[in-house]
């Protein structure tokens, strides 16, 4: 799946606190720096830490300029197993398109929580990579790789830069690197 | 906006509206901040205090214990001849109310970033233009902005027609749709900004101790008409003083601003007129319209106070049907940029059109191309309602 | 859910995972079985328990605006005496206000003196996070020196904020009414048998009520209750109550624990205790022993 | 819709703030001792002091609807009756 | 205003418009009064204050700390379901700006008397309609009157028509024309008052311990809209009300009050469009005109808010030129009478007319009849400016 | 006209007759040869000095709205800091707000207190005629006890104000601010003393003076000093300063003279004096004696 | 001089403080007690205590509409003639209209000081009579009574009853009855 | 007119305060004895103290100009050195 549309949509399912809007952003950034488009913003309730929330993410090559909500996405990502319980994650999601979990059940499991999804499912047990690879659990930086890997929207070089130009200073580059190292293992996870 | 690059004078960023502003401001250069906090304004100042207490600016950043006082502040700090800016939003802008006609009454030359938002009851912290519109009559220059890049654009342009003018401007976003979407801003180089808007300078000024000065006196009968009288000419001075900055700013940016953006508009007959971010809907719409052949058109005012009647008058003359689309709402009236369409059409002399109201994005309320879909399709149909139809 | 305290606030509230508000609020309206009516400022309290179309509260409720809480009680006590004038109700309720610190210690201030100056009969109860976190967490004149915040933090050339907090106690305390104290959620019994005291105190009466913030403090979830009693065990919250002007320290800590001890535990002091900042530390120390001295003091000669 | 937003307690229109639970307490009554420590201080007032057994003192029992899985009832349970659960 | 005096139901005295409306407020027998003192209220809150201290009425008066407060504690008393009223004027009005649209917002039937003012800066504290006008997007029911025989009538009727409505209502007075002007005025027999406004009925109260209510609740993005329209349409509806409260009032008082004042309107050619205390000046140069034959005429409006546009259209359709004169200033806008009558005329399908927009009494400038022969003569030599014309 | 008295205050204001107000601003402002700007709030002062096309002010002044002073001061503050860093300006003047009871002890209180918690520099005078004296003489948060004045009136069912006056000292005193006393414009050289404190203290300082006003008080215009003197001779003003927390009685009135001495000069508290309301005048006996006695023993321990 | 022309409009020139206020309005309501109407209003300035001042008033057979102030009196009062020094009391009073000032000057020293006045002077010593008959100077009420007498706006009986009305209550039976004394002896004076 | 109505002092545009006197006080500049507690008093500021004659200390000297009359002065006056007149 590539660039080739118009405009690529996206949305992620998480909860306050999770840091699904730095996921998003960070794409968001990568893109930028590419020289492409993008929207990137959140669903704004009033919900605090721990409530179900989600992101939305445009990237296009051209300008964008509708301010809709993304209701029809190509891609959405749950970075939290635990909010399909309550949330319709693969909500317009048709058999072309891809629904990414967060997880270290099967497939299968999976797909009997989503039973009207026809499309692929792939699920990446973000929790178990990033506390391999960073030693905690960070699992937005997994399956931002693993993004990356499927859609094509923008380079994982270009993530790990941003990435690495954002959190440097704040935590360090030892501890940078294991992040981008990561993404890299999503990007890699099939 | 025209998004033409000129990258060897821009960088490309992926930032948020309130980032944007906050960027404008630190290129800038404010003297003093004053503000309190009020979803969605928050990323503004937010952004901006860590911009200060990392080193990257040196605005004395007031935080005050409401907006009442940060206006105030503001005032006073203006007033002592510094550069003094300010951001707010919805319940803040109401709560500094008292002292909006007094910035513009005294001529001072305030720029306030505002993030625009539903006023209570109920409680709404989302996106609409109900706040900006309730201080609309207050003497402050308005300019509206579509997305995060004339956040950005605005906020520099604004500085400059403050001080150009003697007027306050507030330039405004909408809450959360700009304010809180990231997006590609090419922002200027500092020394490009700073010296675009040069230095304040004040021609009263509170620290000048060998022309002691008097603010804020008390006229009677006598004479407070006449200050006003010379206040309502300063307004309508304003609209030149912005199309020559924008001018200006386009020779160092690439990107043209004006009172309005007609966005195929030449040889509409089916014509919205708006403002704000969800003008960028709408343009895709037109497109989408266009596509099936249809002649539908846009016209997005960007300078809403002073109001361009006779530019506005003059675009729509040649429009079949118009609708005009406010995201506020209007109890017992019609709502403001439907008003002041109506006038722009006498103003005219153009008075053969019927002009239809209709009210969006209420509380945040997506608007969605179907909304749009339906308005043009009113206007095809020729019903033009004599009463307000919403967009829910 | 729990019968007994949520008979006034249900559960089903949005408040953070791990949020201190609900329990000040669920043990200062059971310490009373008189009818009560609440009037709330702008804040997490109030935005949480009150999304339409689900209100959490089941006794009579109203928000208006941020700066407002005093002054809408003011009204309804007036209401209730004009009220009980006319027959039109039998027994006024107890009116007890919420307010966060910035809609107490700022915002709300004015309209707070007015109606203590003014003699209402009411309970005010301010729940202190020490911070604006309706809207993210900003700097309020609650907030610590040396805390960050998103309006005062730390960076390159900042160590937080660099004032000291209000003496609010001080403050409401200079307007001469009957009955004020100072309580922490981590002790929920103190703060319940100020309440009562609070609740029965004919005319205005005030708590303020420590409550650590999980979002703006920067700690575990789980923690608020642990948090909470480090405040007070290093003094930097003591327990006391002021009744006609005679003060009285609950809880006369022995051996305060240093404040390290407190300040570590949150997020917003992390940067205090970096090489650049350990001096704000000592500075902080200093404060804590010298407010515990005055207080000390005055509770010895009142 | 009532005007002006004015609305009375009513239960059923309440969210079920269980959905933001991620971990989850589980409580062994065989080991806890009734203190209600817990229950006075969790955040979701879903802590319920129930009959268990023959016991003589209630235990705690969590209303798992609302029980948004803080984990301050496992904190501060002196005997550690509380286990958070994923 | 029909003069057309009822001896024997009515008492007449010599009141100022701030007495006359205390004088109402009194027989109305509010439960809670909460204000704070700004001129030119202040000759309604001392006049209740001395008949409280005297025993003539029962109230609770609360005298606040700052309009912001009072108008919060009116809240609260009225949410607790008692019949709460105040006053205020111009600052007091922008200070209590953040509490306005609570109240309508909450559909709270509050009564405040307004003696309207200029706003700062520079300072000034005489009459003009700058303050109500700031505020006239409030979703604030809005009666304007013209002696101080409004004055009392309209408190009233505005009693009256909160608690029938659930819409807040501001009875408005100029501001010294009529607040400080002492004038005949007919009052009723207290016993007339009391049943004709009757008790308040409250639908829902916080002291109902039986019934406990949430007010003030948190409406998102998917409900904030629907409440709104709803206050819309319960706007509306005030239109109806006040017609059917106006039906009634002429019974126990022989004066007719109503949407619009038609003076000498019926063939005019020549018409002025205006609201408040002045139209007395305008009635009689109209006589002076009428008296050389000359065809002019007045229309009146006494409802602002919600705006009459249907009836004000359909009144000046046959009308040859009209100027509407605002009393409040407009800064890069026109001001707010006028957009409303340019919108009357559309709503009613006129678009044969030129329309002046006229600005006067700014700050307390006197008007005199020669200012009004002025603009009667513009109308008459076809002289319909496209700018404002101040009659200074 | 003095020279040297109006040399930052001119002649030609419209203050009524026989006020006291412009005493007490011309000897503040007489305490420094420094630069000075001021901050204004509405009321008499700003009135009366500021009417176009005329002002008396000699020196940088600014009014905007009522309850604004002290935030106008924190702007001007800030300002000259950020102009002293960009050089363009040489050295900071020093900021002077002047505010009456009503702007400072109810509608420009919060703006007050955020004002010292931020710790600006700068010295707010209150001049305090107890009443809302611009707009005709209604009840202010310091308003004593017992005053007839246009919104609490005396009358059938009144005896004018029911509440007693907030303790302004008490409350600016509560921020932990360097300097505040209290003064009377009636002693002239314990103001000027005061004064020059105040403006020599670095950060935010406070001075309540007491301001007989002929037309709210109601006494013959050339009497406001005499009245003046009363009140302190009745420890119904005692004259004090409170530096780094220390209180200092500067006139102790070994023998003070009944409070009657005080009431009776003014037409305010003539309704006291029928036989309904006597007792009330034993009532604010009390209240003052209590007063003075609180404050001796401040005095004493601090 | 009787009430046939259609409004009767009086200046009453005065300081404030000196109950200008109370004298116009104690017209005012003696005159709706007789089913007049009328307009009563001070010209405001924000003048402090001692400034001088002036009222309008406006008496009608008819209902009153206009809101100007009245520029072109009938009649003017001038309650204290130190006002005299720095406003031109006179304005606009032509040769059958009427000043009447409280002055223990003669009417011809009055007159040098509004030279261009053709009209009479009626010269009263308010003070001097109030003091006889009251105790202390009230003038405004001697003036009031000799208006009335001149421009018979009122009847003296009605000013009386609502002076009584109003003040009995207030100053007690005997203090208000002197004041009526005085009312008429300003009647009286000629 | 200046923008905002700031203006600069600027005595010629005073209001004569003069004209509110009708009382006018009268120093006897013989019985004066120059303590300038009058000046310190006088509410309008226009006591200044100047020379007289050949006496060492100054002498209260009224500015007509802006005296209101209010009689501050001869209240404080401890030698009763000003009298109110007519
Ligand atoms: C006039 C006004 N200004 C700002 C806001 C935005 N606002 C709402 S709640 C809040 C912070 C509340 O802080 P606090 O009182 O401490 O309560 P908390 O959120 O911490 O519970 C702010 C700044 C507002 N609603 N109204
Ligand atoms: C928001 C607002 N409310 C009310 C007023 C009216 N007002 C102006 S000055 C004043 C009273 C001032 O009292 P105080 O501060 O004691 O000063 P003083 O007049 O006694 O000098 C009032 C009520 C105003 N200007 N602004
Ligand atoms: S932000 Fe803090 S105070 Fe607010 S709900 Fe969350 S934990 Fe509670
Ligand atoms: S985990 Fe939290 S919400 Fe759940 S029962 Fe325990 S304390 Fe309550
Ligand atoms: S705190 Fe522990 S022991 Fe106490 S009731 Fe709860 S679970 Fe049982
Ligand atoms: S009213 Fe009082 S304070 Fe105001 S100017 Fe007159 S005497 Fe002075
Ligand atoms: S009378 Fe009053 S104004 Fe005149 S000099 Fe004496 S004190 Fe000053
Ligand atoms: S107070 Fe008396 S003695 Fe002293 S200077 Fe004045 S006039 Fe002379
Ligand atoms: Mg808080
Ligand atoms: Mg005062």
């Amino acid at each position: 799946m590539k660039l080739n549309k118009n405009t690529f949509e996206i949305i992620f399912f998480a909860r306050g606190g999770q840091g699904a809007k730095t996921a998003s952003e960070l794409i968001a950034h990568a893109a930028v720096a590419e020289g492409k488009f993008v929207k990137a913003f959140p669903f704004f309730g009033p919900e605090r830490s721990g409530a179900p929330t989600k992101m939305f993410l445009r990237v296009s090559e051209n300008e964008i300029r509708t301010q809709e909500p993304v209701s029809d996405p190509d891609v959405v990502v749950v970075l939290d197993e635990t909010v399909m319980d309550s949330q319709d994650v693969a909500n317009n999601l048709d058999k072309h398109e891809i629904l990414i979990v967060n997880s270290t059940n099967s497939k299968e499991e999976i797909r009997k929580r989503v039973p009207h999804f026809e499309g692929s499912i792939h699920v990446v047990d973000g929790n178990g990579i990033s506390v391999d690879i960073i030693g905690k659990p960070n699992p937005n930086m997994v399956l931002i790789g693993h993004l990356i890997k499927v859609t094509e929207i923008v380079e994982l070089e270009s993530a790990a830069e941003i990435f690495r130009g954002v959190f440097t200073e704040k935590i360090g580059k030892d501890l940078t690197e294991k992040n981008v190292r990561a993404m890299t293992a999503g990007y890699d996870e099939l | 906006m025209n998004n033409k690059t000129i990258k060897n004078k821009s960088n490309i960023k992926a930032l948020n509206g309130g980032y944007a502003m906050a960027e404008a401001l630190r290129q800038i250069k404010p003297d003093v901040m004053a503000v309190y906090p009020i979803t969605p304004q928050t990323t503004i100042i937010e952004t901006f205090a860590k911009m200060k207490a990392d080193g990257l600016v040196e605005t004395e950043i007031i935080q005050t214990e409401s907006e009442h006082s940060a206006m105030s502040a503001t005032i006073g700090a203006c007033a002592a001849g510094a550069r003094a800016v300010t951001a707010s939003s919805s319940q803040g802008l109401l709560h500094m109310a008292e002292t909006l006609p007094v910035v513009s009454g005294l001529g001072l030359p305030v720029l306030m970033c505002v993030s625009s938002r539903a006023l209570s009851a109920p409680l709404n912290i989302h996106g609409e233009h109900g706040d900006v519109m309730a201080v609309r009559d207050f003497g402050w220059v308005q300019i509206f902005g579509e997305q995060a890049q004339d956040a950005y654009d605005n906020t520099i342009i604004a500085l400059k027609l403050t001080e150009m003018a003697g007027v306050p401007v507030m330039p405004i976003m909408d809450g959360f749709h700009t304010s809180h979407t990231t997006e590609r801003v090419e922002v200027l180089d500092d020394e490009i900004v700073t010296s675009f808007v040069g230095q304040r300078q004040a021609e009263n000024a509170l620290t000048d101790q060998k022309n002691p000065i008097t603010i804020g006196t008390l006229a009677l009968q006598s004479t407070y008409f006449e200050f006003k009288v010379d206040q309502a000419v300063a307004m309508q001075k304003v609209k030149t003083f912005y199309k020559k900055i924008c001018v200006e700013y386009a020779k160092i940016s690439g990107r043209k601003h004006g009172l309005l953006e007609a966005y195929k508009l030449k040889d509409a007959d089916h014509v919205i007129v708006m403002m704000g971010a969800t003008a960028g809907t709408v343009k895709d719409t037109v497109d989408t319209l266009r596509a099936q052949g249809k002649k539908v058109g846009l016209l997005k005012i960007n300078l809403f106070r002073p109001f361009p009647y006779k530019e506005v008058g003059e675009e729509l003359a040649h429009a079949k049907n118009i609708a005009v689309l406010d995201r506020a709402m209007a109890f017992g009236s019609f709502p403001p940029l439907f008003q002041d369409i109506l006038t722009s059409m006498q103003s005219a002399g153009s008075k053969k059109h019927d002009i239809a109201s209709y009210i969006y994005g209420i509380g945040g309320r997506d608007t969605m191309q179907s909304h749009i879909l339906k308005v043009f399709k009113d206007l095809e149909n020729g019903e033009i309602s004599k009463n307000i139809k919403y967009l829910q | 859910m729990n019968k007994k305290l949520t008979e006034k606030l249900s559960s089903g509230h949005a408040t953070c995972q791990g949020c201190g508000i609900p329990a000040i609020v669920r043990h200062v309206l059971a310490a009373t079985d008189e009818p009560v009516i609440i009037a709330n400022a702008t804040g997490c309290l109030e935005v949480t328990t009150t999304i339409y179309p689900y209100t959490s509260w089941k006794v009579p409720y109203i928000h208006s605006v941020f700066g407002n809480a005093a002054a809408t009680a003011a009204g309804i006590d007036a209401a209730q005496k004009a009220l009980m004038k006319s027959g039109k109700i039998d027994k006024p309720a107890k009116i007890v206000c919420f307010g966060g610190d910035g809609g107490t210690y700022d915002i709300g201030l004015q309209a707070l003196s007015g109606a203590l100056e003014r003699g209402h009969d009411f309970l005010y109860v301010c729940y202190d996070n020490e911070g604006y976190m309706n809207t993210g967490g900003q700097r309020s004149g609650a907030t610590p020196f040396g805390a960050n915040t998103e309006t005062a933090p730390a960076g390159e050339t900042s160590f937080g904020k660099a004032q000291q907090r209000k003496d609010l106690m001080e403050i409401v305390n200079a307007h001469g009414i009957k009955y004020l104290a100072q309580s922490n959620v981590a002790y929920i019994h103190d703060l319940k048998k100020k309440a009562k005291k609070a609740l029965e105190t004919k005319g205005p009466s005030f708590l303020l009520v420590l409550q650590p913030c999980t979002q703006l403090w920067k700690f575990p979830v789980s923690d608020y209750v642990a948090v909470g009693k480090l405040a007070t065990e290093t003094n930097f919250w003591p327990l006391y109550e002021i009744e006609d002007g005679k003060y009285t320290i609950n809880n006369v800590v022995k051996n305060p624990k240093p404040i390290e001890e407190f300040l570590k535990t949150q997020g917003r002091f992390k940067h205090l205790f970096g090489e650049k900042n350990k001096e704000r530390i000592v500075e902080i120390q200093k404060t804590v022993d010298a407010n515990a001295e005055k207080l000390a003091r005055k509770a010895q000669i009142s | 819709m009532e005007s002006g937003g004015i609305i009375k307690h009513d239960l059923s229109k309440s969210p079920r703030t269980g959905d933001w639970r991620y971990q989850k307490p589980a409580v062994d009554k065989d080991v806890c001792i009734g203190c209600e420590t817990c229950a006075i201080y969790c955040p979701d007032g879903c802590i319920e002091m129930i009959k268990h057994n023959e016991d003589v003192k209630n235990k705690a029992d969590i209303d798992y609807d609302f029980c948004k899985g803080c984990g301050v009832c496992a904190q501060v349970c002196p005997v550690k009756a509380i286990i958070m659960k994923k």
